[in-house]
């Protein structure tokens, strides 16, 4: 790391850290939780940390590619919510239970 | 410590703390709202980037229509608390947890290895905006309209893919809900 | 730069704002103790009909999946919107029109299917 | 927020002084619309308490204060006391983002025995360079207020009645969206101080030239936003009105079909909060379409230049001096004084086109029947959307000529 300056005034590193931390949370909330709103609710967390990254990078780097990226990614985000939003509601519907246990009951 | 760095400490403080809570909390409605609040400290850090314009679509899109989604989901689902909300499987959590740990180390390190390969290419960069606005090397200025112009020129295709993705989706919701036990199943 | 500390200290300001009032009008307000009838939810009059599971309408989520998609596609009209004054005056005026034009017929079919689906009947 | 203590102070200043002008305008807006709706029904309103009824606005605040708390027991607290505070804070931070008159541009000058630099102070709580997303994407986040407030309240019809009216005022926010798509097409630009300084001057066709006739008739109209986009006016106006669930909207907080809707159980100053919640967005409304299509704090270059080289300005600042004198000397030729005056009288300006779409809000409300829910989700949905398309494909197509 350079000198303390670094840490004191707010440089790429700051951000990359930070959407790692959010990534991390984010992938933790995937793996540890059971009921499949709250995974879809995590996967937009890590989608956000990965825009984070993108917006940070576009700044420093000082070309917009990034930031165009962080539109495509924000509406790939939405499409997956939506989609798969409708499916829990499909789930709640038939096993009034939202858990993934009961996912293997769906045959195929 | 200019303005700068201490909303990007408020704000990303924010931003983790509430992010933890979404995962944390055991009741989903809580965590939903959490992620709202969360959402909204991702669109300040946009802000500090010297990024309003995405700042304000994150706020438009994210805060504004997909969380509205959820929270209206989770409230026609009326969970209760949620007893067992983490796996319960004593093997399983910890496999996942080790899991975990090493994906955020592997990140925290790429992140750190990213940067020096980025110093060693390009000539020094300057390790903060307000520093950049002194030394000339100041950002795009009035970036928005270099964003769209780039979009439509550059990345026009891309756009025009997203249109159709965004045509499907709908049909594919729909067509769920027709589905047999669906909520407008035709019956 | 959009400074964001100003956004930042209104927000607070108004959220304390509101909390006062709140605290203020609890504490001045009269404490009685609450009958039963006053418990239960208002139901316009009806005595007791908070049924065990109250069924509530599903389908509000189609509307709100519809608004996200068409949501986007509003958004991602907004900086073409900005520029297109500008691309007309380089010349490109029928590239982004044209652009524009299968990105709002692709709107305009989805739109048109939905409706023809009766996915936004109320009953 | 500025470089010296006397700038923070002043912009902090300003914010609250905005701030309190929106929840101030709320009992007045009250007044109007029971003296409006008594007018309008040909009887007489509130006059008992003060001449016309006036201190009737402090009687309701002050009584609203010293109502009883009540939380229904079987729903879920924090919610529920949450969703007023929520209701509150995106009316108030998009009513800070609107420019209400040009900016006062201060020359150094001398107090205290220190020289304080020059400044420019925008006349708005905040500057920011994305007006319009802002205030769409701030105003977007009303629905939460509702819907926590629906869910807190243990009570089936309030959470029915959220949900109805966060459906409807999303699926109204599309029409609004792609009205401000028409509108960014003729301007393009974001900010609304841009967009009013667009609106100067005689309005004309580029393609005459300009002494031809065609331009000559037009001429005497200000070059104001409603010409360009007559068809997204109406869009705007209209979806303006299902986003603040004003009549002939407002079903979900009906009376007669679903028990005053989401804030049912609520009372005393916590229904006067969501209130304020709903004027302040009203206004946001009001003073977005004076920004959008009637020229915002400028009536125009013929009248403007009677304000500020004419005789109103001067003669005003004259007043003001001649008053300022009791304290301090030599006032009068202070530019400082003038640039306050003339922002204070473009700002009287927008407040009178805001006062004016608010009495119409007012007067809309009191003549037209109520829509039943689904021809209100069908309007908005099958009619209000592809009109809205329509509008934008043509002022794009015909942009393409008239540049």
């Amino acid at each position: 790391m350079q000198s303390t300056e670094a840490l004191v005034s707010v440089g790429l590193n700051h951000y990359l850290v930070l959407s790692a931390l959010l990534f991390t949370i984010g992938s933790l909330g995937v793996l540890l939780r059971k009921n499949m709103i709250v995974i879809l609710m995590s996967i937009e967390l890590m989608l956000n940390a990965v825009n984070i990254s993108f917006v940070a990078f576009a700044t420093y780097l000082d070309n917009l590619d990034g930031k165009i990226m962080v539109l495509f990614v924000m509406t790939i985000a939405a499409a997956e919510a939506a989609v798969g939003l409708a499916l829990a509601v499909n789930i709640f519907k038939n096993f009034r239970e939202v858990n993934i246990r009961f996912f293997e009951h769906l045959r195929g | 410590m200019s303005e700068l760095d201490i909303l990007f400490y408020i704000l990303s403080s924010m931003s983790v703390l509430f992010g933890a809570l979404v995962v944390l909390t055991s009741s989903p409605i809580y965590s939903s709202l959490y992620l709202v609040m969360s959402m909204l400290s991702v669109a300040g850090i946009f802000m500090t980037l010297n990024a309003p314009f995405i700042a304000g679509i994150q706020i438009i899109v994210y805060a504004g229509a997909v969380l509205v989604l959820f929270v209206m989901v989770l409230m026609l689902f009326d969970l209760k608390r949620e007893t067992k909300a983490f796996t319960k499987g004593r093997f399983s959590g910890f496999l996942k947890l080790v899991g975990a740990g090493l994906l955020c180390g592997f990140i925290a390190g790429a992140a750190y290895e990213s940067v020096s390969l980025i110093m060693a290419t390009s000539e020094e960069i300057p390790t903060n905006i307000a520093a950049a606005a002194e030394t000339g090397f100041s950002p795009t200025t009035n970036s928005i309209k270099e964003i769209s112009k780039l979009l439509f020129t550059k990345y026009l295709f891309a756009f025009e893919v997203l249109g159709l993705l965004l045509l499907v989706v709908p049909i594919g919701a729909v067509a769920l809900s027709r589905v047999a036990g669906g909520t407008h199943a035709k019956h | 730069m959009t400074s964001l500390t100003p956004i930042i200290v209104l927000t607070v300001f108004v959220a304390i704002f509101g909390v006062g009032i709140v605290v203020v009008s609890a504490l001045l307000g009269p404490k009685r103790n609450w009958t039963k009838a006053k418990k239960i939810p208002y139901e316009s009059g009806l005595p007791g009909q908070e049924r065990k599971e109250t069924k509530i309408p599903v389908k509000f989520y189609l509307t709100a999946i519809l608004f996200i998609v068409f949501d986007i596609e509003v958004v991602f009209m907004y900086p073409w919107a900005l520029t297109y004054t500008e691309f007309i005056d380089a010349g490109l005026g029928g590239y982004i029109f044209g652009a524009m034009a299968v990105f709002v017929g692709l709107f305009i079919f989805g739109l048109i299917w939905e409706i023809k689906s009766k996915a936004l009947e109320w009953d | 927020m500025g470089s010296d203590v006397f700038e923070i102070s002043v912009n902090f200043v300003k914010m609250v002084a905005i701030f309190l002008l929106m929840v101030n305008l709320v009992p007045m807006l009250v007044w109007v619309e029971r003296r409006g709706s008594a007018f309008i029904q040909n009887r007489f309103g509130p006059n008992r308490v003060g001449p016309l009824g006036l201190i009737q606005l402090a009687a309701d605040a002050i009584k609203f204060l010293f109502k009883e708390e009540f939380i229904p027991p079987k729903g879920n607290k924090a919610l529920f006391l949450i969703a007023p505070i929520i209701a509150l804070i995106p009316g108030a931070i998009a009513f800070g983002s609107i420019p209400l008159s040009v900016p006062i541009e201060i020359s150094a000058f001398e107090m205290f025995g220190s020289q304080w630099g020059p400044y420019v102070f925008p006349f708005q709580s905040f500057e920011i360079g994305i007006g319009i997303v802002f205030v769409l994407g701030v105003s977007s986040l009303g629905a939460y207020s509702m819907l926590l407030a629906g869910f807190g309240s243990a009570n089936k019809y309030s959470l029915y009645g959220a949900l109805r009216a966060s459906a409807q005022m999303i699926s109204y926010e599309l029409a609004m969206g792609l009205a401000i798509v028409g509108i960014l097409i003729v301007y393009g630009t974001f900010d609304f101080a841009e967009m009013i300084a667009a609106q100067q001057g005689p309005l004309s066709i580029p393609l005459f030239e300009a002494d031809h006739v065609v331009n000559k008739i037009l001429g005497i109209l200000p070059n104001w936003g409603v010409f360009y986009q007559p068809v997204g006016f109406i869009l705007l106006f209209v979806s303006v009105f299902a986003e603040t669930n004003r009549l002939p909207f407002d079903l979900p907080e009906a009376e007669s079909e679903l028990v005053a809707g989401y804030h049912t159980e609520y009372g005393g100053i916590k229904m006067n909060m969501f209130y304020i919640g709903e004027y302040g967005h009203m206004m946001v409304a009001s003073a977005l379409i004076a920004v959008f299509y009637f020229g915002g704090y400028s009536l125009g270059t013929t009248l403007d230049t009677i304000l500020v080289e004419g005789t109103i300005v001067p003669n005003m600042s004259a007043l003001f001096a001649s008053l300022l004198n009791l304290f301090g000397s030599g006032w009068e030729q202070s530019t400082n004084l003038i640039n306050v005056v003339r922002a204070f009288v473009f700002h009287g300006i927008f407040m009178a086109k805001i006062l004016l779409f608010l009495w119409i809000f007012v007067w809309v409300r009191w003549t037209l029947p109520r829509f039943r829910y689904d021809q209100l989700m069908d309007l908005g949905w099958k009619t209000m959307l592809p009109w809205a398309l329509a509008n934008t494909i043509i002022t794009a197509f015909l942009m393409l000529f008239l540049r």
